[in-house]
């Protein structure tokens, strides 16, 4: 029996991978899927470079870095969208984005919002690495960080900025997204070159699952929610409160690859990578574009 | 009972263990006497009573008249081990005990040169007792005891480390020094030829007996260690050493 | 015989007044629950994971954790303890070898260990492998010096009288050398044991499904303080159960027992 | 002579053959850049990284990282020295103080270190003070127990050769038994600055803008692994030069040459 | 020179410092030989040399008229400290050398239990050395080399760290075995009594110089300690040990 190795977070957001098991046991008999949690994108893709891992989630941005320095990695469908928010304490003197000047806020290298973070500041005028302090804190430490006062801002994923309001000591200062040209992309699972070459099947069945569950969970909210708060221990009602913010995706299309242009020109503006990478041998869409027409015929 | 140092009575015990059954001994002021017994009879106990160091069960000390508690710069102990400070030189060690009673510095360094010389140690004061043979060591920690100019001088078993020409020269060394400064001393011994050689009197220590034999030794110093008027007496101490053991 | 009482009954003083006081700031509300859950709380969730039903977040997972987590511990350890104490014991006797390993190994001892995780990660993954190399990592120093030391302090007398009673050269080793080394290496495997269980936390960090770190973990995540004291209490017991069975082993080898 | 000679060369033959079979490796293409940079490569990153403009990435930070870092392990130090000095002295001498202790110091000794990070986040946030606290916790417990082990071991003849020269009770402590105690507690102190920057790394693993340990951190979180080498070479050397001056400096303690 | 064991020009130095400038010496068979001389003199190295645990510089040995190199179960030394392997059990250790040497089972036992009963041992074969005393570790030490039956038994210091009754025993409890086993002894000590009371002949040796003065001693064993026939040789050992330092 097969048994595949797969990455992602424990959040309600990257959730698909731990139910791969159950929607693609009827076309893969005897299927084990084993995930592994993991806190930041960059040990993800360490894992997945190593071996360790045949599949794995990783923001959008992670994946044009990796691709930038050449690394043999390749995008096969996405995961989510939309989920991040920046945070501020409740009754504290930031008001504005223009107000974070000299403050200290809290971010994890490699992710989406690191690149909204940049771009927010940048957009104020403010040079992300004179005018303020950028603490590399683990998402789900954030929210301590804020309500101890040890950090004046955070930028990260659901549901953290949702449970920090809850808990009433953060206020959500803005969701910074981009305008049309990126949007809200933010999440995708990732691939081996070499793993896909040698195992083209096995990948196709994967993504196959990947586009399952993903679907299910769309379909049935109340589903979602169930699974994410049985599975992480994480309170439903913050869940549920935190769901307005968060999509989850698999499909590729054309706009979305346009947005990754644009995301991956962007990256270079604020200096994060030194060139931008070949996106049509990032991408590898031959997986999503089979379900999807697979998809259709069955329409 | 008359002496310069008078135990009356000194008992000792470990929990049921009776070391000291109760022990008197008298000193003549400037005597040598010398403790001699087996193994575990008790002698290190008594000279730690004498020295202050462990609580008395029962009995009373007197010294030079008055009665004494606790260890004080009057009674001054050599122990089997030097006992040096490892990490003071030579000139230090030697200088510790007066330092501690406030000597001014000037009459410090004088005495301490003073007792450096006279045990033949001058060339060694910058070193550390590391660097001294055990001999030297010895020398060092009499004169680290006599330095303070005490009434009474507590030796136990000071020479056993030392090999048979360094002990020699240590006891020719000691009844110098005692002759010099007059002071009174207490040695504790395992070896009788070494009693012989330096005691007034020899008193003889039996497991859980106290003080079984004494005996007086009246042959003129410097004595010879072959000295055959010791031969009988030495024949004596080994037949009670044994018939007490 | 009160003395006899007082020293059994003194060190546990501490620990129950620390209990009591920790119980009292909770039960009074003087913290709050998020930043420390009360010790009925703790013990409740010690209980729910190791005996719970498999339906809860965390329930009975216990034994499938730490099942992981010792036969990490066991791998790696053991390949801490092989090449440590080869190496060992050979540099102990032979100068050359000793010189030549000397300032590899003194340099590659001065990288804090947890600075080798990312580049495990990179190297060799995430789970199995890594956690086990950092393990053995961390183990090798403490059983490569303790028994390069006790080889080098066997008295030349020792020697000579194995020497003079007929062992070869080779035989020395097995027969004197060893034997002389035990004491100190079994303070050295001690030591290395202790090591190996604060590395398997490391190695747990990231990536790694099951295992006591990934409990540790996945609490801090969940910010589930509860979890994350019981996961702590958990993994010290196991550490110092797992010391307690490594001395009795040790107690019965050859050599030990002087 | 030759043997000499010999010795000054032997210890360099291993980590030369393996800076060459690294570039080797490199330079031949065997393995890829991003699995494993050249020397040479790396080189240029610590330099970079010592000496370079504060334009690109990491140009320049060395000094800031450095001594930041330095001033960490500094607090952390002296937070886990002190204590565990006096508690130390105290336990080894008193065997009330040491059997009240002795649970609790266990307890919390077998606990991995690391486990500690996730609770000292929720206590006391991140960044300096849990980056110090977690360096004082794991430098305490080598110079506590040496402190102990060498304090109860004082032979009762010196403290009777103290007494007996006049000293009072308390100045026995400052004159015999710190001084009788400082070659074990020199030791101990080694060990436990060895700790400090293995737990400094661990407390720079998150909430704190420079020092050598975030360095390490945000370049595997970049996936720049010359600059992780580069961050492990340099914690590497800054811990042993850290280690030599600590050495010099103990030397010149009085009571530590005998 | 005729002998059982016969050194010729046995030369050790270590680096520029000569030890032993060439040292001729023979021992008769079933004979008991002292090596006296001050510390440092060369007398461990010289028994080393003919143990074979150091190699010659330059020099021959004989045993029973064969040339012997490097050490074997015909010499056996017992060392100053006792070297006995502290994970052994005493009749482990005793037995040690015999089962290396592929005795058979049986009569190792036998043999091992009849030389721990002729140094009254029996009662105490499953201690660890740790549980006995310095005296009996000294004890199981010889009756270890014993039981190998030496043909030449090399003794360095052996009683030098016991206390003197003990050492007394010991001294007694040798002359009795060496009459029993009838071995060739070679004893090193430094003291000059323990020589008379022993030696059938007695050797000085001076640092650097080897062998400077020989005696033999004939009074019939068992000896007395404080025989004066003894005084005067050892007068004269004491001047010459004095004159060589
Ligand atoms: N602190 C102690 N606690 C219990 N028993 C002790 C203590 N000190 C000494 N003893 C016992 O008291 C007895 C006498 O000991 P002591 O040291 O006085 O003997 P000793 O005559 O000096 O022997 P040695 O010649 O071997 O030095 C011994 O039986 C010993 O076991
Ligand atoms: N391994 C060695 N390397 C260098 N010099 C040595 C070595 N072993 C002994 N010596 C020197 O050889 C000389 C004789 O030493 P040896 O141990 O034979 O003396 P000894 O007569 O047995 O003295 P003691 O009575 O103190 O045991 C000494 O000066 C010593 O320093
Ligand atoms: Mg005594
Ligand atoms: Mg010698």
């Amino acid at each position: 029996a097969e048994v595949w190795h797969v990455g992602t977070w424990k959040t309600a957001q990257t959730i698909q991978p731990f139910l791969y098991e159950k929607y693609a046991a009827s076309a893969n008999p005897g299927l084990k899927v084993d995930v592994h949690p993991f806190t930041n994108p960059a040990d993800q893709k360490s894992a997945l470079l190593a071996g360790s891992l045949d599949m794995t989630g990783t923001t959008l941005a992670l994946a044009i870095q990796a691709a930038s320095r050449g690394e043999p990695v390749k995008l096969v469908a996405t995961l989510g969208s939309k989920c991040s928010a920046l945070v501020v304490a409740k009754d504290g003197p930031i008001h504005t984005a223009a107000d974070l000047k000299g403050k200290r806020i809290a971010y994890v290298p490699g992710t989406m919002h690191e690149i909204l973070l940049r771009e927010l500041l940048q957009r104020e005028g403010i040079d992300p690495d004179r005018d303020v302090t950028l603490m590399r804190i683990d998402f789900f430490d954030m929210g301590t960080a804020l309500a101890k006062g040890n950090v004046d801002a955070f930028l990260s994923g659901e549901p953290f900025p949702t449970q920090s309001v809850m808990q009433g000591f953060g206020r959500i200062l803005a969701y910074p997204y981009y305008g049309d040209s990126i949007g809200t992309i933010n999440s995708g699972m990732l691939m081996r070159e070499d793993f896909i070459k040698e195992h083209p099947d096995q990948a196709l069945r994967m993504v196959a699952a990947h586009k399952a569950a993903t679907e299910a969970l769309v379909a049935d909210k109340k589903l979602w929610l169930d699974t994410a708060s049985g599975l992480f221990g994480v309170d439903r009602g913050l869940l549920e409160a935190s769901a307005r913010n968060i999509e989850l995706t698999w499909d590729m299309d054309d706009a979305f690859m346009l947005r990754l242009a644009a995301l991956g020109a962007r990256m270079k503006a604020l200096g994060i990578i030194k060139q931008e990478p070949d996106y049509n041998k990032l991408v590898d869409r031959t997986f999503v574009n089979a379900l999807r027409t697979d998809a259709a015929k069955h329409d | 009972m008359k002496g310069y140092f008078i135990c009356q009575g000194l008992q000792k015990s470990y929990g049921q263990h009776v070391v000291l059954p109760g022990v008197d001994m008298a000193l003549a002021q400037g005597s040598i006497t010398a403790l001699i017994g087996a193994s575990g009879c008790g002698k290190s106990t008594f000279l730690q009573l004498a020295a202050g160091f462990i609580p008395l069960d029962a009995g009373s000390m007197l010294l030079d008249g008055r009665p004494c508690n606790g260890p004080g710069p009057g009674r001054v102990m050599v122990f089997q081990e030097d006992a040096l400070f490892p990490w003071l030189n030579v000139q230090e060690n030697v200088e510790l005990g007066l330092k501690i009673g406030c000597v001014a510095l000037e009459l410090r360094k004088e005495r301490v040169r003073e007792m450096l010389a006279l045990v033949g140690l001058e060339a060694w004061e910058k070193s550390l007792p590391s660097a001294l043979s055990g001999g030297m060591r010895q020398r060092v920690a009499l004169a680290r005891a006599l330095v303070l100019r005490p009434k009474l001088l507590l030796l136990d078993e000071p020479f056993a480390a030392l090999d048979a020409i360094t002990r020699a020269r240590m006891q020719r060394l000691l009844a110098e020094l005692q002759l010099q400064t007059g002071v009174t001393v207490l040695l504790v011994t395992h070896d009788v030829s070494e009693a012989c050689l330096l005691a007034d009197s020899i008193h003889l220590m039996g497991t859980g007996l106290g003080i079984v034999a004494t005996w007086t030794v009246d042959v003129p110093r410097p004595r010879h260690p072959d000295n055959t008027d010791f031969a009988q007496m030495k024949a004596e101490m080994r037949a009670q050493l044994e018939a007490v053991m | 015989m009160t003395d006899g009482r007082e020293s059994r009954i003194l060190p546990w003083c501490l620990p129950l007044f620390i209990l009591a006081a920790w119980w009292a700031a909770t039960a009074l509300g003087l913290v709050s629950e998020w930043l420390l859950p009360s010790p009925v709380e703790v013990a409740r969730t010690i209980f729910t994971y190791m005996a719970g039903d498999h339906g809860s977040a965390y329930g009975g997972r216990f034994w499938g954790d730490a099942a992981a987590s010792l036969w990490r511990v066991a791998c790696g350890y053991t390949l801490a303890v092989v090449p440590g104490l080869l190496l060992g014991l050979w540099s102990g006797r032979s100068s050359t070898v000793s010189r030549l390993l000397s300032s590899s190994i003194n340099g590659v001892k001065s990288v804090p260990g947890i600075s080798w995780l990312p580049l495990a990660l990179i190297w060799l993954g995430v789970g199995f492998m890594t956690t086990v190399s950092l393990i053995a990592l961390a183990g090798f120093f403490p059983v490569y010096f303790s028994a390069a030391a006790a080889a080098a302090s066997v008295p030349q007398n020792l020697i000579n009288a194995g020497r003079m009673l007929g062992y070869s050269r080779p035989k020395l080793f097995t027969g004197v050398i060893l034997p002389w080394a035990m004491p100190q290496v079994c303070a050295g495997l001690r030591v290395a044991l202790g090591m190996s269980f604060a590395y398997l936390v490391l190695g747990e960090l990231t990536g790694v499904p099951d295992g006591l770190g990934a409990l540790i973990m996945d609490a801090r995540m969940n910010g589930r303080v509860d979890v994350l004291l019981s996961g702590i209490v958990l993994i010290a017991v196991l550490g110092a159960v797992c010391d307690a069975l490594l001395v009795r082993v040790l107690s019965r080898l050859p050599g030990v027992v002087r």
